[in-house]
């Protein structure tokens, strides 16, 4: 009896600080962590003078935002590919339509502060010779409107996405590369003038938001420490989803679907919600993120940005929340200095890097540590050879 | 003919195979047994050079087998039918034959390219479905391609997994009789896991009980009393 | 600091670095010639180099950290539109300078930004002037890549077109997504629009890598410059250095300079040019010819400033006048875009342009277009009193400054 | 006053851990077995790329009972559970669960919803978890999203895991990541998986492949056990095993059912002798 | 008076600066050589200043070509003749009609003798005075799908100068043109679709192998293609005499060297990623962006010049409203051929027998003796040499660039997955297909929407067939 108790402790999800014995699973010290150089940074941008050493330039701050940005959406693509096992290389899609909904809302602040002064119309409808506003742009100068669509437009798109597909049973490759092609297709409907988003040139030179300056710092430390909240939001929510049985069920449809369904779980259903789920997060990460930077345009359709994001949660390691966090902060760190240390050869680094952690960090810099530790456990295990159950059946789970 | 010197095997973090020793004679047909878990298959695997040893050595003819790759075994005269099939899935019957063909022609110089009639005489029912794919048989079904396979190699030692694993009772016997003809008769040496004593008892001649990863009796078959039944192999 | 900074925001990876890299190591010639000379304000140049990898966002984001970190003077930098909107924002915000060297669409005048390139009004309008009236085309293909510069100047070119009696079907627009490489139905569609009987002309505002394919397409389907000549605004001498040139002979472009202009300007520059890179073979083009007209034009306000204070500067570059290339002399207007001459050449099997047709003295760049209807109100003029890029003339107002 | 303690109880009632919402309760109907039959198997006909895998089969399973399903090396017996619970679609022929349930129209899960439960021929356990949460995945309970998500581990069902663990012996491994077994001990798990759903038909295909004599004396006296409240079909090539625990033992052959009977009226069928017993057997 | 207007289309023709004499300057071997227009003799060197080149533009270049047509009108070569006549048809003065006719008279070649009464018809449609002679050239003309005929007939049918008999019959005469020419169309654009598929199944074919057989994601397979088209522009640097037969030299180099890179990346990188396919994504996406940078840091970042061999370029001509380019057509013959030979590895060693036993389980395959290091390296050297080689032929169609790989990346894996995943055929019909329904979506739609249009096609398609055109099938494939 004394064992079923502990049982139970060891399976309430609540407590935080448990769940040491996988890599990334302390939630509470990386949330303080993260909010403690969040308030940190802000402090130092906002209360210290520019000549001090510890002062925090404008330049860090968004620069940090934006990781900030990219790491939640990091998270959602951990969320259904290290958990569920469904490769989406087209996550970069609902991030793009979160950032759109929001660069709409932006657009419509500028009201008549456009270079032509039109009261209503952005400056690429005026000079694209539109004579009113396109139903879709209607009421999206309302805030709370433009907040529901950051989350209502990507989440239906994925909720009729993932319906279709994972109604029809559409897996491994097959999903992926719909899902590329999915965002592929935003790619070039975005480009299109006709469709009233700014074509290639996307949305831009925004003013202010919900009556704040954009370009005040406060303003920016504001939408920086927001990111940091929703990204620790997010992050304690997906930990206590993957904690729950749902989440064992998901890792459980990731590994043997067909036997899961013959448990009684309808297996479609909990993708679609997950794909959903993981969808908002994306969104949210993008309607943080065009603020910050300034610009959307359908550049962050492209497949080969989500294909990156991809990229960061295995340097990171999957499967793991805190690796997706880690590997996106880092490969964009990576990015900003190699980009200006090296313009010339910065790829070659970026490249190697990234073949580097494949080859030597199975598991992903999360893993590093466990990696050392079996490592001196047991000096010759050969790589092709140590691959564990595990890995097999998620193999066949996601490819 | 094979001697394995203590040998230690881990996966990841837990060790499976303890300072394991074992010798099997040619032409002999040698039982392992054990409870489930014991390590059987494992030690199997490591024989393969399917798994790595930690430490330790195994002979062929004197020879170091562990030091070689897993490849070299097929041409070395060792065919193996894993526990749990293995067939290749997507190929089809006939496919799953042939990639046994280019070590078959090397170890005998058979060189008509041709899937010998003998395994079709063993086992009809694999010209039956000569074009259907591996994975849509049946599990005897399967069972018997595992074992035609294996045996397209002409191999001097024969390593079964549990062979009759879930294979139609008439088979058994008849999978029997094609081990007991192909040790008697042609000189094969035999390793067999089997769970089943009868089974066991039949077409074994020599025994090895194991035990957490060790060899912990051995003797001919027919010294395998109850005694030993009851220690090792009773749950 | 003792050194004065230039920053330099060009990409030199991903799809623009085919353009853009040769305008970064422009920019490092002139600074280099001009450390020769002794550098400026007796300080020496020191050129910042960042990669923005034809990422537009990352456009922003490496313009305020060459303006907040390293803390440039100037930038020179930008290819395409989006990135030019992308940095506009952060340049005005912490009153950056930056020279935009490429033709572009038009319809925008910054306090903080010198467009060296051309104006819709110098490129593309004399270009149609010409195919009218000396090779008297009467039907028009206006092709174009999908994005806002060849919108825009489509839309131009249609408006004009239109006002100079052209019948709607005489005029057929097409575009393509960037990197199209599959041209066999539009060229097929652009010779069976070009086979009724009236000269038809194609004016092509297609981007850089789908240019190629174009181009032997129509060699292929046998198009030659007689039957329908195509009058490019984006090929220039360096996309041609990636073409075999053969079939092309006789299509057209318009720029603002041309590297076989007779010269002596010219002809240095392009010595220091292949000396400056090594390569006898490398091209020079019409934004490089910006680049360097831009970059003159800076060291003289700064000189004239005495400071390199952007204020100053921005105020000392009006009116400055610096010799170009072709032999004449670019003044920089009121809305911070240049006068210049524009040449119609024909490509010739080198890989050159042979000039055929130019405007008699120069044309003033024009920020907004006379034939859009947004737009004609609007004048751009950064002296006092109006201070202002865009303002309205009827309404005698101004809008959307971000200061 | 009381209105608003009417309305606290009411809350309290509403955020009852123990307990899910009504209606995210999911909608079951009872399985109607008043004929004592529990499945009716009629007409079934099967092909693949024109191989009759199940040919004109009919079948039928009386409530509470254990049936041995016994027949050659591909007779289809693998392939009729396949078509029972979902997981292939047949050409033509009926399957009733009860008389009121038809399961060609449901889904896997649908079916396994109604309390049909199964053992894979290949031991199939999800590797990536501990056999406890394999275990704990397959209790009978709301497989719904939302009561998923929200749901807790009981005592009850804590105590039940514990039995279950007891009774196949993985008590010690119970956090030992499933992959990790070896084939026995996946069979084993597999049985247990079974066990805690609860399920009212069991199909179970060759569960004493790869174990010991004792160990498959222990499968038959478990599966015994079960039967009566549970409906049991046992699949198996061992005749001892089967004889053991054999009432009515169905022969199948390429694709129908050539004999059922008691175990020695089978035994000493002539047909079944030749294509599956052998002379000796 | 030829070759003075020769000299002068080929913008050959200089004059001396000092007694404006005209010359002929072409190039040669070393730097320039200078002649005599008229007779081709030789002459000493000028330098660039002595001499001034003569401009000649667009619209002389056409006088010139129809000067050189009338000359030509009496060239011994018939094919020349028929050309002659056919330039001629747009601008039919008297003076060209006399000429014609009076060439007619001595004509004895059918072909230029039928585009000769053409022209005539044409002459006298619009110039005779009675409706019979004009109904008799409308007849004349009814047959013919010049675009000249065309356009005078409806010209003719909607004109007011013609009475209305003879307005009906070239309205009629039309139309049946119309119809023909309708039908050429459509064999046009069948072919159009044709040819974007096989350059398609060129990029995607080596990937069906690498990622269809092997199961490698293998992101770096547009930078095979791209090796591939860089050494076809190396072997012509090299040889820039023999342009004519650089393909041929270049395709087994290019073989040669993206199968040797894709050998290396094997040994080096993919072979440590056994049985975690996923992460051969992130490890391939690193070397293309290193490839990348590669040719960017060797060869420039600007685009190469590769010329096409003069047995490539322009095309054939059906008739006057369909004409096959013979690049493309070149090009579809080849993916074809490399398909078909590519099957026949497959299908008759045993790598192909050895590579899918290894796919679908690597130890089993060693156990029976596969040595599938072995087969692991040559497979992917065979998928990635392949990719080498449509690098080639791509190098025909489009830009020798660092970005040439990405541009193909997206649609080999799309063409890969459409078809089924380990199906090579699959493969060559998924990419026939979705070319065609892109020609044939584009006139329609325009080619952005129908790029957009074909890829929502391709996810709903998915939709009701999960593992697409030709999936595997059977109980090892769920
Ligand atoms: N991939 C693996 N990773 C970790 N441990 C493993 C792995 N495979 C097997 N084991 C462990 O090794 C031990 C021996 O397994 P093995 O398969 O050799 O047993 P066996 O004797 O063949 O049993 P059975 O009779 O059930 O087939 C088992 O306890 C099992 O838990
Ligand atoms: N998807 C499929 N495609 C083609 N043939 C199939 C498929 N599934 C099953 N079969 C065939 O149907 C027959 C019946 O197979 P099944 O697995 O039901 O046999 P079984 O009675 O379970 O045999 P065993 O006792 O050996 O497990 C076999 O001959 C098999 O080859
Ligand atoms: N400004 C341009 N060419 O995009
Ligand atoms: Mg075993
Ligand atoms: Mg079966």
């Amino acid at each position: 009896m004394s064992q079923s108790l502990s049982s139970i402790a060891r399976f309430s999800a609540s407590d935080l600080f448990k769940g040491k014995g996988q890599p990334g699973g302390r939630v509470a010290p990386f949330v303080a962590i993260l909010l403690a150089v969040t308030v940190l940074a802000s402090a130092a941008n906002l209360l210290l003078p520019e000549s001090s050493p510890f002062y925090v330039s404008t330049y860090t701050i968004t620069l940090l935002g934006k990781y900030l940005s990219y790491a939640m959406l990091a998270l959602a693509v951990d969320v259904i590919w290290g958990y569920c096992g469904i490769l989406s290389l087209g996550h970069g899609a609902f991030f793009a339509l979160g950032g759109y909904a929001m660069g709409m809302y932006l657009m419509r602040q500028i009201g008549d502060r456009g270079v032509y002064g039109h009261p209503e119309l952005p400056d690429f409808m005026v000079f694209l010779d539109w004579s009113e506003l396109p139903w879709y742009w209607l009421g999206m100068d309302q805030f709370w409107f433009a907040m529901l669509m950051v989350l209502a437009v990507p989440g239906l798109l994925a909720y009729i996405f993932g319906w279709l597909a994972f109604r029809s049973r559409v897996t491994g490759v097959y999903l992926s590369i719909m899902t590329q092609a999915l965002t592929y297709a935003l790619l070039l409907a975005f480009f299109r003038n006709e469709m009233g988003f700014g074509g290639n040139n996307g949305l831009t030179d925004f003013k202010d938001i919900l009556g704040f300056d954009l370009q005040s710092d406060t303003t920016r430390v504001a939408l920086f420490a927001i990111t940091a909240l929703m990204l620790a939001l997010t992050f304690i929510t997906s930990h206590w989803i993957m904690q729950s049985r749902l989440g064992k069920v998901v890792v459980a449809i990731r590994d043997g679907e067909a036997r899961a369904r013959f448990l009684g779980y309808r297996t479609d259903n909990f993708k679609v919600w997950l794909f959903v789920y993981s969808a908002m997060i994306a969104a949210i990460a993008g309607a943080l993120y065009v603020p910050q930077v300034g610009i959307i345009n359908p550049g962050e359709f492209s497949p080969i940005n989500s294909i990156e994001i991809v990229i960061w949660v295995a340097v990171g390691g999957r499967g793991t929340l805190i690796g997706a966090i880690v590997g996106a902060l880092l490969v964009n760190y990576a990015k900003t200095r190699f980009t200006a240390i090296m313009p010339d050869g910065w790829l070659f680094a970026l490249g190697a890097l990234f073949v580097l952690v494949t080859l030597f960090l199975p598991k992903g810099l999360v893993g590093v540590y466990d990696q050392l530790k079996a490592h001196f456990a047991q000096p010759q295990s050969k790589s092709d050879e140590s691959s564990t159950p595990h890995q097999e059946s998620a193999k066949e789970a996601s490819v | 003919m094979i001697s394995i010197n203590n040998v230690n095997q881990l996966y990841g973090g837990t060790q499976i195979l303890w300072d394991l020793n074992l010798e099997i004679e040619a032409g002999s047909c040698t039982c392992i047994m054990g409870r489930n878990g014991v390590g059987k298959t494992t030690l199997l695997k490591c024989l393969m050079g399917l798994l790595p040893i930690s430490n330790g050595e195994i002979l062929l003819d004197g020879e170091p087998l562990h030091s070689r790759n897993a490849e070299f075994r097929a041409p070395a005269g060792i065919g193996y039918v894993p526990q749990g099939r293995d067939i290749f899935p997507m190929l089809t019957v006939e496919e799953n034959l042939r990639i046994g063909l280019p070590v078959r022609k090397s170890r005998t110089g058979d060189s008509t390219g041709e899937i010998p009639e003998k395994i079709f005489e063993l086992f009809p029912v694999l010209k039956e479905m000569l074009h259907r794919r591996g994975g849509d048989l049946s599990g005897g079904q399967q069972q018997q391609l595992a074992i035609g396979r294996a045996l397209v190699l002409e191999p001097r030692v024969l390593i079964l997994d549990e062979p009759n694993e879930g294979i139609q009772p008439n088979i058994v016997k008849q999978i029997g009789d094609v081990i007991l003809k192909l040790n008697e008769e042609e000189g094969l040496t035999v390793i067999l896991v089997e769970q089943k004593l009868g089974f066991a008892r039949r077409v074994g001649k020599e025994f090895r009980l194991m035990e957490k990863g060790r060899v912990v009796a051995s003797d001919k078959m027919a010294n395998l009393n109850d005694e030993l039944i009851r220690q090792y192999l009773a749950v | 600091a003792d050194t004065i900074k230039v920053g330099v925001l060009h990409s030199l990876s991903g799809t623009m670095a085919i353009s853009e890299t040769t305008l970064k190591d422009t920019v490092l010639m002139m600074v280099e010639e001009q450390n020769k000379k002794g550098g400026l304000l007796g300080k020496q140049l020191e050129a910042v180099v960042v990669d923005p990898a034809s990422n537009w966002p990352l456009f922003a984001e490496k313009a305020r950290e060459l303006l907040t970190k390293d803390k440039v003077d100037v930038i020179f930098g930008g290819w395409t539109s989006v990135s030019r909107k992308s940095v506009l924002p952060v340049i005005e915000e912490l009153n950056g300078l930056m020279f935009y060297p490429v033709q572009y669409e038009g319809e925008e005048s910054s306090k903080n930004v010198f467009y060296t390139g051309a104006a819709p009004n110098q490129q593309a309008i004399p270009a149609v002037d010409y195919l009218m009236n000396e090779l008297g085309v009467e039907r028009w293909v206006l092709a174009g890549t999908d994005y806002v510069y060849p919108r825009t100047t489509n839309k131009i070119l249609e408006a004009y077109l239109k006002a100079k009696g052209v019948a709607d079907s005489d005029i057929m627009i097409n575009y393509t997504p960037f990197g199209h490489s599959d041209w066999q139905s539009i060229v097929s569609d652009v010779k069976k629009f070009g086979s009724k009987g009236k000269k038809t002309a194609v004016v092509s505002t297609i981007n850089g890598d789908a240019n190629v394919p174009f181009y032997k397409e129509l060699g292929n389907q046998g198009i030659s410059s007689e039957d329908i000549p195509v009058v490019a605004f984006s090929v220039g001498e360096e996309e041609l250095s990636g073409i075999d040139t053969k079939p092309l002979v006789g299509h057209l472009a318009a720029w603002n300079y041309f590297q076989s202009v007779d010269s002596e300007a010219n002809e240095a520059f392009i010595t220091n040019w292949k000396a400056f890179i090594g390569n006898p073979k490398r091209v020079t083009n019409d934004p490089m010819e910006a680049t360097y007209i831009g970059f003159n034009m800076w060291t003289q306000a700064v000189k004239k400033a005495g400071t390199t204070d952007v204020d100053a500067v921005e105020q000392a570059m009006i009116g400055q006048k610096s010799p170009n290339l072709t032999g004449g002399v670019a003044v920089m207007n009121k809305n911070h875009h240049l006068s210049k001459p524009v040449l119609i050449g024909e490509i010739q099997d080198d890989g050159q342009f042979e000039v055929v047709w130019e405007t008699e003295g120069v044309v003033a760049g024009d920020a907004w277009s006379d034939f859009l209807p947004g737009s004609k109100d609007l004048i751009s003029d950064w002296t006092s009193p109006i201070k202002c890029g865009n303002y309205n003339t009827v309404t005698r107002t101004c809008s959307g400054q971000n200061f | 006053m009381s209105a608003l303690e009417n309305l606290t109880a009411e809350g309290k009632e509403l955020l009852r851990r123990d307990q899910v919402w009504p209606f995210l309760m999911p909608k079951q109907q009872a399985v109607d077995v008043s004929h004592q039959v529990i499945l009716y198997v009629e007409g079934l006909n099967l092909s693949f790329d024109g191989f009759k895998a199940l040919n004109d089969l009919n079948l039928y399973i009386n409530d509470g009972e254990l049936r041995c399903l016994i027949g050659a090396n591909g007779a289809g017996k693998t392939t009729l559970m396949d078509v029972i619970t979902g997981k292939t679609q047949c050409d033509s022929g009926t399957v009733y669960f009860g008389q009121n349930h038809n399961l060609l129209e449901r889904s896997e899960p649908e079916i396994a919803e109604l309390g049909i439960g199964r053992k894979f021929q290949k031991p199939t356990v999800f590797e990536a978890h501990t056999v406890f949460d394999n275990l704990e995945l397959s209790l009978k309970t709301n497989k719904g999203v939302m009561p998923t998500l929200l749901a807790r581990l009981t005592p009850t069902q804590l105590d039940r895991i514990d039995q279950v663990l007891e009774i196949i012996g993985l008590k010690e491994q119970r956090f030992m990541l499933a992959g990790a077994l070896s084939h026995g001990q996946k069979q084993w798990l597999e049985i247990g998986m079974l066990l805690v759903s609860e399920p009212r038909l069991l199909l179970i295909d060759e569960p004493v492949a790869g174990m010991t004599a004792q160990e498959t004396e222990r499968t038959a006296e478990l599966l015994t056990s079960l039967a009566g409240e549970h409906t049991v079909i046992v699949v198996e090539h061992d005749m001892e095993f089967v004889r053991s625990i054999a009432r009515t033992v169905t022969v199948l052959h390429q694709g129908s059912v050539l004999a059922e009977g008691t175990m020695d009226q089978v035994q000493n069928n002539k047909d079944v002798i030749e294509v599956y017993l052998g002379e000796e057997a | 008076m030829l070759p003075l207007f020769r000299t002068m289309l080929d913008g050959n023709l200089y004059f001396i600066k000092a007694n404006r004499q005209v010359i002929s300057v072409t190039k040669a071997e070393s730097g320039k050589a200078f002649a005599n227009v008229f007779t081709g003799e030789p002459l000493p060197e000028f330098t660039k200043k002595q001499i001034k080149k003569i401009r000649v533009n667009n619209r002389l270049r056409g006088y010139l070509r129809d000067a050189i047509a009338r000359i030509q009108l009496s060239s011994s070569d018939p094919a020349a003749r028929e050309k002659a006549v056919r330039n001629l048809l747009s601008d039919l003065d008297p003076s060209t009609i006399e000429a014609i006719q009076s060439a007619r008279v001595n004509e004895s070649n059918t072909a230029v003798q039928e585009m000769m009464d053409l022209a005539l018809a044409m002459h006298k449609l619009t110039n005779a005075a009675l409706a019979v002679d004009q109904l008799e050239a409308i007849e004349a003309l009814s047959g013919s799908l010049e675009s000249e005929v065309r356009n005078l007939l409806a010209r003719v049918s909607e004109s007011e100068n013609y009475e209305p008999a003879v307005n009906k019959a070239a309205a009629s005469a039309l139309v049946k043109i119309q119809d023909k020419v309708e039908f050429y169309a459509f064999i046009d654009q069948l072919f159009f679709g044709l040819s974007l598929g096989s350059v398609l199944l060129l990029a995607a074919i080596g990937l069906a192998i690498t990622f269809g057989v092997m199961g490698v994601i293998n992101m770096a397979h547009g930078e095979m293609i791209m090796l591939g088209a860089y050494t076809t522009y190396v072997v012509q640097l090299m040889l820039p005499n023999h342009i004519e037969y650089s393909l041929w030299l270049a395709i087994p180099l290019a073989f040669i060297v993206s199968g040797l890179m894709g050998v290396l990346i094997e040994r080096g990188v993919i072979r440590f990623l056994h049985g975690r396919p996923l992460e051969t994504l992130l490890a391939t996406f690193g070397i293309s962006l290193i490839l990348q940078q590669l040719v960017r840091t060797i060869f420039s970042p600007l685009n190469r010049q590769v010329a096409s061999p003069e047995w490539m370029s322009g095309s054939i001509e059906i008739n006057p409203v369909l004409s096959l380019t013979l690049n493309r057509l070149y090009i579809l013959a080849f993916a074809l051929l490399v398909f078909f030979l590519l099957q026949l590895i497959l299908k008759k060693t045993s790598l192909g027998l050895n590579v899918r036993a290894v796919s679908q389980n690597r130890n089993m395959a060693r156990a029976m003796g596969v040595r599938s290091d072995w087969v692991d390296a040559m497979t992917f050297g065979l998928g990635s040499g392949i990719a080498g080689i449509a690098g080639v032929a791509l190098s025909q169609l489009t830009n020798v660039g660092p970005n040439l790989g990405q541009a193909y990346i997206i649609d080999s894996f799309m063409v890969v997955v459409f078809g089924g995943v380990g199906n090579l055929l699959g493969t060559l019909v998924a990419a026939f297909s979705l070319g065609i329904a892109n020609k044939f979506l584009e006139p329609v739609t325009g080619a952005v929407l129908a790029s957009i249009l074909v890829l929502v096609f391709i996810i709903l398609f998915i939709q009701k067939r999960p593992k697409g055109l030709f999936p595997q099938k059977g109980r090892a494939a769920e």
